[in-house]
């Protein structure tokens, strides 16, 4: 590995993001967005299709200008300096490989645009084609690799140069499920070698939890959460947050009463004890716990736990695990998942009670 | 995966259409074949002359030699337009718009003859030159080789732009913007990835210009002033004002034979969908 | 997501390119406009004659009659070769494309010739018919007004196969399978799911032939034998046979307007990219 | 729900393949593939890209005719039967709707074909109408549609109707991950609902095993093995079907003893008790368990389980779950998935035991 190249290198960038907002004529695609770029951190933009996170990205990479607010990039204001002079690394969502130049030649772009000398851009091409498993494949134009190929040569290209930050657009979203996840840990690893500062988007939940040092959901232009993938899927500062970050039984509660470190609520008579992850001045709330976190059981479970009971109404196997679908006494539906070898067949029509640990259990704002 | 079965039912639908595509195109040019064969009397006459007369040869000579003049001209210019159709502003693309498709279907003539109002002795430019005091004598601008290419430039671009805006638009604009972000300027974007990526349509376009500027008859007839004389009017010439409608028939014949020539070398090197837009 | 953002740099990148257009395509034009209020004498004198002289208002209407009947047999025809060219199999592509593209790029001329070789009195037709003793006398093909139909027709035709083949090349496979898998036989299909997928290639198809039909005149000329007089003709006929270049001009700017009035229209049903394949 | 949609309906189809093969020139796609579609049945073809198993759709629905072999449809040879006259409905990938005919000029347009009375189709088209969930969007054109209301359309206008089968092909494969569950749960719900016997083409094993009854799965023009999603997930027959639905950790064996309802090898000098699945004559085998059926723990867990000795190198976090990478003594890697919540986090670089229940693991022959 160059020298160069080592984890914690003074190349990787910090970057700020001050009252960031765009509009496109009336639509406002980001509205004031402040976020903090750590240097050397992986951090994810997470959020569905319109939501802002791309529109970001471009304003990060310089190519497209933000209406208001301002980037500073290790103490310097960026925010006009335009895209060619930022000289980040940035992989596209489709590659955007050169096709009319081979291997080689694309991941020497780079280096050629910077005037290096036909020998160092020689052997750094070397380097970089050994490292992302390209070799025998140089002089290939990319219409002949396979899709992964293509992914692991824009990645060469994006990061032969040695920026201080590598940007990455949706790059796995045309890869199916294996190749997915092979091309996830490349990416991983490869964060890991450079110490680059990595900014990467997807609308993946998983892809995003799996990968990230730092998460930042973004719906409707507004940044709605930051935080370490644990932290944002395990308490989620809002309802589209939690939903997003996966599938979340919501049951909503009558009264709460905020109790030291725990909340309490009513549902459907029995009293649910949650962990008091924001603070709820007399509003009404629901109890939110995850499909995985709660299980069934024929009896209640009562240390540290909360239990309701619950008529089974089907099941659905997912091979690993089996999630089962269920209503409450006064109809809210719910879905647990257990895993498959875990439990014995439970009958569909059949009454249980569903439980869960008190600390799995969190409160959300009522319709938001 | 989908495979388009070709079943004999659909072989009976398209019969009637082959017969007809068969009539309107092979057979009268095997009537202009059988003419150039037997007119004046049968035998290889026509093409025996068609090699040695010098006034012939030399007309070939001329219109190879404009021809490539065209087609240089045309390709430099519809690449401009073409670039400003496809990467301009608005306004400026329905500018590029109206200057590409009025043109194009107004008549030769009509064109031709705004030219001549451009270039002639009585037209705009000398008339401008004179009343400016910068000339005496009005400039020979029209009537002779340079309204030639000049008429026929113009003529011929639209026809070039459509395949050069057709292979700039299928251009990814991701692959410019990571072009950029990788530090390179405009100019050596526009060089090294712009331009190659329209190769197929820049050799589509001299393909079409070039054939096209070969079988030229109406505006050089009008600006050449009938000294510019080339193949196509030659054939003009041959046949409604001498009657010697054999060597007309056999040089069209040649002609045809050439450019047949032309499109299956190019055949090799690019999609047809390249050469229409 | 991706902004194209014009910034002044690139206006300035595009200004030249702005006034070559202007030169090489408004200039001209002017020129044109300016002659028609000058000559013989300044005045609204000519437009004056072109709305009362009954020879060019008859001579309008030839045009329009003609125009509209040779789109109609340009727009069948090219749908059946649009057809094979697009969903035949790999032989009948080929031979589609090249009964398209060869006879496109041929002059009008030769094409005309080969026209007149069919169509003539002593043409392949009329030889044929005479020496298998079906007539007598030979038929009045060419020469006159069905003529000047069939050879515009015939010429017009490749304009019209590009927006359709287009059109059709752009209907997804799947959405065809489905009306099958539906039980929907192959005319119905055709009928209800095809044609009307390619409405918007046939209205651009449409326009290109009407608009280009209008300024014809080549065509004409040769197989009408000077019969069936049409606009771009007489335009030719005013400024070169007589000196009557004013009432040309005028004619000429008159056109100009109708086509850029279509244009006009067209843009508010169709893409442009429909129009040019 | 009218009367002719209930389930169980006679109108549902039972179709045998026998020995179907497909060539395209040189290329295999299919290979002397026999399978019986039972009547009413949710059958799923599942492979990657290329298997073949899109190619046998088409053979189902009539489109491609194959090289060799018959269709039976309930006792009659449809082998040579156009698709028009086949009368399934189906959903292409990418829905393929007329994009000239409003929403309800798409359901009504296969029973117009049909010929019925303006008044059937009208009455038809709203029942359909009503069941997708598409009341308000009658008059608009798909363009108008999102992604979903789309699927529903495509999904309308197959079963108005009512044919005796349903070809599906990757109709999810557009669609984001929530709507994506969103429509698989509603085509679940339309198979029970109208008892048509339906067949399923995906690349995704998770939607395969959520949805059918019984699953197919491809792999280069085979098929390689045929069954409930239970039996394909915990029993695969082979290496390929194992990898392909999901991952899994496999551990080569020294020598295999049969043993009445159970076979045991060596492992790392450990003796590895598992379910004896396939018989192998005396051949090399690897011993397989999913990454969900292993436990870390500090001490090996003896009841009914197999334990090895591991060290752990890493771990993802997925949210429900998060999957720890390890290595054996000998070297071979190991993925453990665990629930999130169940376990106190894990060092990296610690020495651990790997356990897991011996009627999880099942033998697999050696490199196939």
């Amino acid at each position: 590995m160059p020298q160069s190249m080592q984890p914690g290198d003074a190349k990787a960038a910090e970057i700020k993001a001050v009252s960031i907002g765009k509009t496109f004529g009336a639509f406002h695609a980001l509205k004031n967005l402040s976020l903090d770029i750590g240097r050397g951190e992986f951090l994810t933009l997470l959020g569905p299709s319109g939501s802002g996170k791309t529109t970001f990205l471009m304003i990060l990479a310089g190519f497209t200008a933000p209406t208001t607010g301002r980037l500073v990039m290790d103490g310097k204001d960026i925010t006009d300096v335009p895209a060619e002079d930022r000289s980040y690394g940035m992989v596209f969502q489709g590659y955007a490989l050169f096709p009319h130049l081979t291997v080689e030649q694309n991941i020497a772009f780079p280096l050629k645009v910077r005037g290096r000398s036909s020998a160092d851009v020689k052997r750094k091409v070397g380097e970089m084609v050994e490292r992302v498993g390209l070799i025998g494949h140089e002089k290939k134009l990319p219409a002949k690799l396979s899709g992964g190929q293509q992914q692991r040569v824009a990645l060469a290209r994006a990061l032969v140069f040695e920026p201080s930050v590598l940007l990455l657009d949706e790059p796995f979203s045309a890869l199916d499920k294996n190749l997915r996840e092979m091309m996830q840990q490349e990416v991983k690893r490869l964060h890991q070698e450079t110490g680059t500062t990595f900014v990467f988007v997807t609308h993946d939940q998983s892809e995003a939890l799996a990968l990230s040092s730092r998460v930042a959901i973004f719906n409707h232009g507004e940044l709605l959460q930051v935080g370490k993938p644990q932290d944002v899927y395990e308490r989620p500062s809002n309802r589209f947050v939690a939903e997003f970050l996966g599938e979340i039984n919501l049951l909503p509660l009558d009264t709460v009463e905020l109790n030291g470190e725990t909340a309490a609520g009513k549902f459907e008579d029995r009293t649910i004890v949650l962990n008091k992850s924001i603070t709820l001045a007399g509003k009404k709330a629901v109890a939110a716990v995850r499909p995985e976190h709660m299980f069934i059981s024929a009896s209640p479970q009562t240390s540290d736990c909360n239990a309701i009971t619950c008529r089974v109404e089907g099941a659905t196997y997912f091979g690993a695990s089996t999630k089962y679908h269920l209503r409450t006494r006064s109809g809210t539906s719910l879905a647990v998942s257990m895993p498959t070898a875990s439990t014995s067949p439970i009958a569909p029509q059949s009454d249980v009670w569903v439980s869960w640990p008190v600390h799995q259990g969190f409160l959300l704002p009522d319709g938001g | 995966m989908i495979g388009k079965t070709i079943t004999s039912r659909k072989i009976l639908l398209l019969a009637p259409l082959l017969l007809f595509l068969g009539l309107a195109y092979v057979v009268p040019f095997l009537g202009v074949v059988r003419w150039s064969f037997t007119m004046p009397e049968v035998g290889l006459g026509q093409y025996r002359a068609l090699m040695t007369d010098p006034l012939v040869q030399s007309v070939f000579i001329r219109t190879l030699r404009i021809c490539l003049i065209v087609t240089a001209a045309v390709l430099v210019t519809a690449y401009a337009i073409a670039y400003v159709w496809v990467r301009g502003s608005s306004v400026q693309r329905m500018l590029a718009e109206f200057c590409i498709l009025v043109p194009f279907w107004i008549s030769v003539l009509t064109r031709a003859f705004g030219w001549l109002a451009m270039l002639s002795n009585r037209g705009l430019i000398n008339t401008w030159l004179q009343s400016a005091g910068v000339i005496s004598e009005p400039l020979a601008l029209a009537r002779n080789e340079l309204g030639v290419i000049i008429g026929m430039t113009h003529f011929l671009i639209p026809f070039a732009v459509f395949p050069i805006a057709s292979a700039m638009r299928s251009i990814d604009e991701r692959v410019l913007l990571a072009a950029r972000g990788m530090g390179a300027s405009r100019t050596r974007i526009f060089w090294t990835v712009f331009v190659p990526l329209t190769y197929g349509g820049l050799i589509g376009a001299a393909l079409i210009v070039f054939v096209f500027a070969l079988g030229f008859f109406v505006t050089p007839a009008i600006l050449g002033g009938g000294r510019s004389v080339m193949v196509a009017e030659l054939v003009y010439l041959r046949i409604f004002q001498s009657p010697d409608w054999g060597l007309g028939a056999a040089i069209s014949v040649v002609l045809v034979l050439f450019i047949g020539a032309l499109l299956a070398l190019m055949r090799r090197f690019i999609k047809p969908a390249h050469l229409i837009g």
